[in-house]
């Protein structure tokens, strides 16, 4: 195995990778750009780098500078993490040709699933189910009209280029095909530098639920069962669960040799998720994400299996050593991303700093989170901060478990994306299993809940009483109050998000 | 001390009353048994009404509140009588066209109105990118263009105006 | 089941109970003394109810006082975790006469085992294997001469009523008798009320090994294992694994066995634990804890079953439900006490505000904590401020996930016993198994360990600079620092624990 | 800026200087490349040396700070120039005799010693309890009872004078 390895990443993901690197006795290397100079990675790493610059663009997407700390540091495998360069196959092949394991599939098997079009080729080939659409780039709105015709609507345009739900739209008449190009393709280019769109058949009501799939470089592979991702607004997921109550042993197996084909089919390594459309029994391959996913703790709570270790051993060339009778699945798990957004008002993002954090405990909790006292919360990066993970022996247990949770947890300075979760685990459709990728949109998030405004009153007018009898007390200005950024009422009713695409892929 | 305080929406009148060293908490006319204490002046206190224990989180500063109970957070604004008169006015005004300002900083990728364009309410006046994000900025009513502050690519802060509508009678 | 429970207990245990009746949907009573105003329990629980005073004895200790918040609030149950009320035979009767449910063994359960004269006859009469040695009360240090001759040296003499390391002192020679006699009758008189004392053979090199039981009160009962409770220092344990490497399925088999036959003879119901001597193959009685343990989670993680929520569920009167084949084991799991004391200086206490927080997280570890900022530590209360626990697959990686997350532990305004634990897992011995119960008492935890010194000398020359930087800015008398209380070089010499008892029994 | 820094026992001389608004770090004569950034002023702190990243606490006041970095704490001392020589004094006159002072807060159980009894070095002087525990205090050297400040069953408070002890020359 390797002696030391550098994280191309930050936030949750690169203390996740960390930790798991620690405890395999190896040495981890942080980069960080300015702004992280005390972010919870860059602390906990053994060495830290300063890529400098604030922006994604001129630090962790910077692949010389990372590639310059890796040398200069003696590492001996990168692991990106998620976004970034995780799907940047460039970047895979620079690393691998400076001679350094690259924590992830070959750059041939991200090209070809980072490009939407050439992927539906292949997985048509391999005999894997696809979406009914076409696999060509679409040359304009004018054609596009034309294309949507025959496959019928509604239609999604998406980015062959696509990922993180950016670059997609749903079209479902006509007359809304030319402003859908547009906003589409103008996101393609912005976020891929590629403009090419394809059109598939929209399927409405579906479920979005993903297999974990894992390869040695010798030819084997395994899956890790399903995860339910269904839960998502814009096609950002908010809540994933594994199992997926739809899934039973049969179907899972189906599911889970499904992506083995579709992984063997592009000669795949290390971690990696097919993503299906499930409705009524039939499931369609969506895309392959070719690196870890944010996701991925429910498959390693009901598995036991640390994904991130395995990923090392099969970097360093390792064989996995178990076939697909040694993974069993226990119980349920369910993930809740922590985002820094203000649900009521449309989930606009929320950034302010972080004076104030209780982190939820006990029996069955995992907390996989960036958050400290002191952190700031800006707009140059994702806004998710945190994820809390419960696993129960049943999905009743882990439903009760994860509203505890929230309950417990606090991040005072930001809002977050909480108040949604909590909506969702107490819907009862949400409960018996009925719910599909609408479900969340279908919610009206717009007013807290709880009940507990009188007392809110209270507290507001208790506290400013107190407020006031302390600066009354100390004229000391440089006390620092918390303070939430928001933005309520008039102000924003006038805006709204021009992006609605179809599916996340992280 | 009387407080006006709007929840989520709905106003509360809040009353505190001091007397030898008791504090009352009127809500809404009634009366609460509360003990509310702060932790740890970050924001973390104990409110017990009634017997009831409620760890709550409060931030904010003297008009602007959010609070959270039990993983619910209730955006607050709260005014005090003198203050309440004050903002009657303010609120008044705003009605009535004015500058659309940006509600947080981005990159205005593009521009769909020019100055003295009719623009109806929720129509874009141009598309902001941030967070990764394109986010359609939309007239707040029917008005024209006075005035567009940016330009395309131009970044912007959190509460910079964008464009200047007039209301149109 | 139950709508309402009170739970007669404070700190984590406290909060672990809360936890899981949350997530059974129940309304949860805590108690709190006016210490505790702040303290989570207080905070978490739905409904409070002040006990006032701030010492034990005016506050969980006082049973009219929590019955009489029982009846006040409606509770149908209360739970006493462990310590306090838990194995008050007197307050249990008291709870089931008030119509409560006792979320605990019968009282008659409670008085056999308490007594350890009592538990001895009766678990010799239920074939349970106990130590050599007499069951009658002795008179004076006379006639423990006498008896001593008999049983032979090394001998431990114990409280009939003991219990926490409590009233237990070992005698290696005649000339030591006078002085443990007059001690452990003193400490067992002001401990327990109850100076008798009674006599077994002192056996040095054992390993302290229990097995987890659980009855309903239909005449059912399973046990869960056992945990390896060896690592202790004056018998109070630091680290707790479970299985232990020394039992295989086989003589997991004969302890769980025995186990049980030791609780159907009291009649028991609810969970227990019976404390075995394990030496060279064969396994002693101890004493069984009529109670929850301190260390229950280890078992939790490798089990996957909650074990408040069944005690709550026989409490309620339902039976178990499953036998002895349901319960399986995966896994490793180990837990580690975070007590509020120096190390170097001796275990001795520590006192303070934590001023500094940083908890673990990230895969398998799970916090069991009654840690916030701005908690005081003080000496009225168990030093015990919260638990980590963790699992992994097997014994290796479980350990270094410890170790790992001991390094991302800050507990700062207090010292804790972090590095003590840190140490025994650092240890060869210990990571190849080889222990008994004098293993953490032979290492030398004077010094500190990890080599990071000289780094430490920089940084607090760099913290001093920047304080007195910001003194100079800002005449702020009021920005707290924070402060360990400690006691250093000759100060702690001159100091030594008067005990020296033989088994923890939390 | 040089001080004198005791870790654990073991005494550094650490020197900071700072020319331009650069600042030199040199421990025992070793210039480290380090910096140190406090993330919250409440003691979490990031110090980068060589590289190498540590996510140090560090909790005290100008003479005494705890530091710990992943699991470790280390006790340190640190002084000044000028605290030092003021030190040195101090501790001379510490090492003949004096008071005995109770280290925490406990209750007296048992006094095993009177006014003008000889003690040795390690004899119990009395039990005192705390935190539920019996702790024996002993004798800091060989030497005559002077005065006894406690009675048994009177609650002390840490850094209460337990003994005096009068050294035997």
């Amino acid at each position: 195995m390797f002696d030391r390895i550098l994280i191309a990443n930050r936030g949750e993901i690169a203390l996740r990778v960390i930790r798991t690197a620690r405890e395999l006795g190896m040495e981890t290397i942080a980069v960080y750009s300015d702004f992280d100079r005390d972010a919870l990675h860059t602390r906990m790493a053994h060495v830290a780098v300063p890529l400098g610059g604030s922006l994604p663009s001129e630090s962790y997407l910077v692949a010389d500078k990372i590639l310059a700390a890796a040398k200069e540091t003696g590492a001996q495998a990168i692991h990106p993490g998620y976004g970034f360069l995780s799907e940047n196959a460039a970047f895979a092949r620079a690393v691998e040709d400076a001679g350094i394991a690259w924590v992830g599939p070959p750059a041939s098997a991200i090209e070809v699933m980072g490009d939407k079009i050439e992927s539906r080729r292949a997985m048509q080939e391999a005999g894997v189910p696809v979406v009914p659409g076409i696999v060509d780039p679409i040359d304009d709105a004018e054609a596009a009209v034309g294309i949507a015709e025959e496959i019928g609507y509604p239609i999604a345009i998406k980015a062959a280029a696509g990922g993180g739900g950016k670059g997609i739209r749903v079209v479902r008449e006509p007359s809304e095909m030319k402003g859908a190009f547009r906003t589409a393709s103008g996101e393609a280019v912005s976020a891929f530098g590629d403009g090419r769109l394809y059109m598939e058949r929209y399927l409405d009501r579906g479920r979005h639920i993903e297999v974990q799939v894992m390869f040695d470089a010798h030819g084997n592979g395994v899956h890790f069962g399903e995860r339910e991702c269904s839960i998502q607004r814009r096609h950002q997921k908010l809540l994933e669960e594994c199992p997926s109550v739809v899934v039973d042993e049969e179907l899972r197996q189906r599911m889970g040799d499904v992506a083995l084909r579709a992984g063997h089919a592009v000669n795949y390594r290390g971690a990696g998720t097919v993503e299906f459309l499930y409705m009524d029994g039939e499931f369609y391959f969506l895309e392959m994400n070719t690196r870890l996913q944010v996701e991925h703790p429910v498959t390693e709570m009901v598995t036991g299996v640390d994904l991130v270790r395995e990923q090392l051993r099969v970097a360093a060339g390792e064989p996995l050593g178990y076939d697909q009778d040694a993974v069993t699945m226990q119980g349920h798990s369910i993930e809740v991303r922590i985002n820094a957004e203000d649900v009521p008002a449309g989930f606009l993002p929320s950034t302010g700093t972080v004076h104030n954090l209780r982190t939820p405990g006990g029996p069955w909790v995992r907390v996989d989170s960036c958050l400290y006292r002191g952190l700031e919360v800006g707009l140059n990066y994702d806004p998710m901060l945190a994820k809390i993970i419960v696993w129960g022996p049943d999905r009743g247990v882990a439903i009760a478990r994860m509203k505890r949770a929230l309950e417990e947890l606090n991040v005072g300075g930001v809002r977050t994306s909480t108040p949604a979760a909590m909506a969702v685990l107490e819907e009862p459709r949400f409960v018996e299993g009925d719910f599909d990728t609408k479900f969340l949109e279908s919610l009206d998030l717009s007013k807290a809940r709880g009940g507990f405004s009188k007392l809110a009153a209270a507290a507001a007018a208790l506290h400013r009483r107190n407020q006031a009898r302390r600066s009354a007390l100390s004229a000391d200005a440089s006390s620092r109050r918390g303070w939430v950024q928001r933005y309520r009422g008039s102000l924003t009713d006038h805006v709204r998000r021009a992006a609605s695409p179809e599916e996340t892929s992280r | 001390m009387k407080y006006y305080v709007d929840v989520n929406g709905t106003e509360h009148e809040v009353v505190l009353t001091e007397r030898l060293g008791e504090l009352t908490i009127e809500v809404d006319g009634e009366v609460l048994d509360a003990d509310y204490h702060e932790v740890d002046q970050l924001g973390q206190a104990h409110l017990l009404c009634d017997g009831k224990s409620f760890a709550v989180s409060v931030e904010g500063d003297d008009t602007r509140v959010a609070v959270t109970i039990a993983g619910h957070v209730y955006d607050i604004e709260i005014e005090d009588e003198r203050e309440r008169a004050a903002h009657a006015a303010e609120r008044e005004a705003a009605k009535r066209g004015g500058v659309v300002k940006a509600v947080m900083p981005g990159v205005v990728v593009e521009l769909l109105v020019a100055p003295g364009d009719e623009v109806q309410e929720g129509q874009p006046l141009l598309i902001l990118e941030a967070m990764k994000m394109q986010n359609e900025i939309e007239a707040t009513t029917d008005a024209v263009v006075e005035a567009v502050h940016v330009k395309a690519g131009e970044a912007v802060a959190s509460g910079a105006p964008l464009v200047t509508l007039a209301g149109r009678e």
